[in-house]
């Protein structure tokens, strides 16, 4: 019963967080915030949601695959935005900064 | 509430169909191929099929797209737009459209029991499964045994795919290299200067292998089989040599010993058939090998899924290793 | 309610246009082959939605098998099974060729390599 | 609420997408493609519980497995044509000097 509860609110902060993180994608400026944004949908709302549906199973072997599944995607999800990161920023990707925008918008 | 997960995907498939087509840069068209395959693989399993979407899981998403990777890194990766007569093609296009449009408004609903489809042949085949073969899964059970026939032929094809690549891969180009050495290494080099991706990677090889050694073996009692762990098995060497260099790939898996090796998984999945013809039975009636029926389906199964793994994961090594390596001209 | 229950076919036709039409009008020998591999996942795509059955499940028991369990019909998927692997080997040998063009030729585009034969 | 994760899971799905239409540059794209193989991770997570055969959580399990090795190629092709570019570019500013 307790634990119905907790994993429903882990699953809906979890879809929250899932889907603000795709509006982020969506609305970022540039290719670096936007990776900032899509790094919440992929650990955070990911390991959120994961535990939720690992609540619903109880001990079985259930829950250790999506325990494994969970533990796989925090160590690949974050490597590869590291990667794509080191990448963009090797082949002349700029960050759009502040400032720039300022000097833009002023004659 | 299965329905609407299946129609939103099947949407969302269309609209990346349309972008892959209309991308004329063809790395970007093969990363959205990479996301239709995923996509197409969702849908199977909405659609009730796990052995074939974790198929297409292993194959779609890993295997080719590190192929198409590979393919354009040797040809080009922009396709030169050109206006040509277009009119024809449209006309084609259109009208095998809409004959096949009209030839579905006959079609059975999705998912009706009463479809022909599931009136002959399909039901024999679940309720005698435990009967004859006493695995639990059913796609298993057809794929190995009732079935057996058309496996060894799509075994022999994806066999002797593998060496038509590396039949057209073997010529040498007239053309001298026109990049030295010395550059060509670092262009085959792989990943190596970035240490990160280096331990992870590493880190998920033997998980993959032993992932797919649990595909191959446990695939009479979940999704899985040969096929599936074959492209598993491929994926982890693909990944490795994306990490290393494609040269020490091929080192670690010779063509020779490869092609070897895809012989081999043909001639056991043979092997198997003529044993059970010498013992007295029908080619590929697996009841032969032993006194209990059920047993002998049972050996009979594991050793004909061997030789499939053992052949799928043979040939897509060769074909990347024979693409990774080839020097840019 | 009947029309929505084509929905999986008209897609699949639409799939199969497009990737007919990828094939038809694109020159590039490397977009040919990602158009045919749409208009492959478009059968596919064909043959799966006819394995489907309302209240079944994947087909693989659970336990003891019982009377009047529903499931969905395994004969399509191991038809499909089987041609995804088969289908990834055909595209890579079609690569293969494509390299071997874009090697004598040194391009991938029809236009060229037809006017190359021509002028041959 | 399991069917509630499941639609935010699609709508990010479809937004991913929209970001690789409109992405401007090819980071973008990748960034969109490693985005969609986490989703659909979670999608085919979600609904293999709502099916209720957790059995097929397999599945899940290889796509977590094999969508790395799918950016990974794209990366390094992408490092590859740079690296060839850059070669080309040197060799034909050699061969205007000499």
């Amino acid at each position: 019963m307790i634990l119905g509860l907790i994993s429903d609110a882990m699953l809906a902060t979890g879809a929250a967080f899932v889907v603000i993180g795709a509006f982020g994608v969506i609305r970022m400026p540039d290719l670096y915030t936007r990776m900032h944004a899509s790094s919440v949908t992929e650990t955070l709302g990911m390991l959120l949601v994961m535990v939720g549906l690992l609540l619903t199973q109880g001990w079985s072997l259930a829950t250790f695959k999506l325990f494994a599944i969970a533990v796989f995607l925090l160590f690949t999800a974050p490597v590869a935005s590291y990667a794509m990161a080191n990448a963009a920023l090797i082949s002349g990707v700029k960050p759009k900064l502040a400032h720039e925008n300022d000097q833009e918008t002023l004659p | 509430m299965m329905t609407f997960f299946g129609f939103f995907t099947l949407t969302m498939v269309a609209v990346v169909a349309v972008a892959t087509v209309v991308s004329s840069n063809l790395f970007v068209a093969s990363m959205w191929f990479g996301i239709f395959s995923l996509l197409m693989a969702s849908n199977f399993f909405i659609l009730d099929a796990a052995d074939v979407a974790l198929t297409e899981a292993a194959v779609g998403a890993g295997v080719s797209t590190v192929l198409f990777m590979g393919a354009l890194s040797l040809t080009a990766d922009k396709e030169s737009i050109r206006q040509g007569r277009r009119l024809l093609p449209i006309v084609v296009v259109a009208v095998v459209g809409l004959v096949l449009l009209i030839a579905t408004l006959e079609q059975p609903r999705l998912g009706d029991p009463l479809a022909p489809v599931h009136q002959h042949v399909a039901p024999w085949y679940i309720e005698k499964t435990p009967e004859y073969i006493n695995i639990p899964n059913i796609v298993t059970a057809i794929l190995a045994s009732f079935r057996g026939y058309d496996t060894m032929g799509e075994v022999l094809v994806i066999f002797t795919a593998g060496i038509g690549v590396l039949s057209v891969l073997s010529f040498k180009p007239k053309k001298r290299a026109s990049i030295s050495s010395e550059e060509l290494g670092q262009a085959i080099r792989g990943l190596q200067h970035h240490a990160v991706l280096r331990v992870v990677g590493k880190l998920l090889i033997p998980v993959l292998l032993l992932f797919g050694l649990l595909v191959q073996f446990h695939g009479k009692y979940s999704p899985g089989g040969g096929f599936s762990a074959g492209a598993l098995f491929a994926a982890a060497i693909m990944l490795y040599g994306i990490l290393e260099g494609a040269d020490r790939s091929a080192k670690a898996m010779p063509q020779k010993v490869m092609i070897n090796l895809a012989a081999l998984g043909c001639t056991i999945y043979t092997g198997v058939g003529v044993a059970c013809m010498l013992l007295g039975h029908h080619f590929l009636d697996y009841n032969a090998l032993w006194t209990d029926p059920q047993i002998a389906q049972y050996y009979g199964i594991l050793m004909v899924e061997f030789g499939v793994g053992l052949t799928v994961t043979a040939v897509l090594i060769m074909i990347f290793n024979a693409i990774a390596n080839r020097a840019t001209y | 309610m009947n029309l929505l229950g084509l929905y999986n076919y008209w897609i699949y036709i639409f799939l199969l246009v497009v990737g007919l039409y990828a094939v038809f009008v694109k020159g590039n020998y490397v977009k040919r082959m990602i158009g045919l591999g749409i208009f492959q996942s478009a059968v596919f795509l064909l043959f799966i939605s006819m394995d489907k059955v309302e209240g079944g499940t994947g087909p693989i028991f659970r336990g003891v098998p019982t009377e009047g369990q529903l499931f969905a019909n395994p004969l399509p998927q191991v038809l499909i099974l089987t041609a995804i692997v088969v289908g990834i080997a055909v595209t890579s040998l079609g690569l293969a060729i494509a390299i071997r063009i874009r090697e004598e030729y040194g391009s991938v585009e029809e236009a060229d390599t037809r006017r190359m034969d021509d002028q041959s | 609420m399991l069917t509630a994760a499941g639609l935010a899971v699609l709508v990010s799905m479809a937004l991913a997408i929209l970001r690789g239409i409109l992405g401007p540059g090819v980071y973008d794209r990748v960034l969109a493609m490693n985005m969609f193989g986490t989703k659909t991770v979670l999608l085919i997570s979600i609904v293999a519980l709502l099916y209720g055969r957790p059995d097929f959580l397999d599945l899940a399990l290889a796509y977590a497995l094999i969508n790395f090795i799918g950016v990974l190629a794209v990366l390094q092709f992408v490092q590859n044509r740079d690296a060839r570019r850059a070669n080309k570019e040197r060799r034909q500013r050699k061969g205007v000097s000499s």
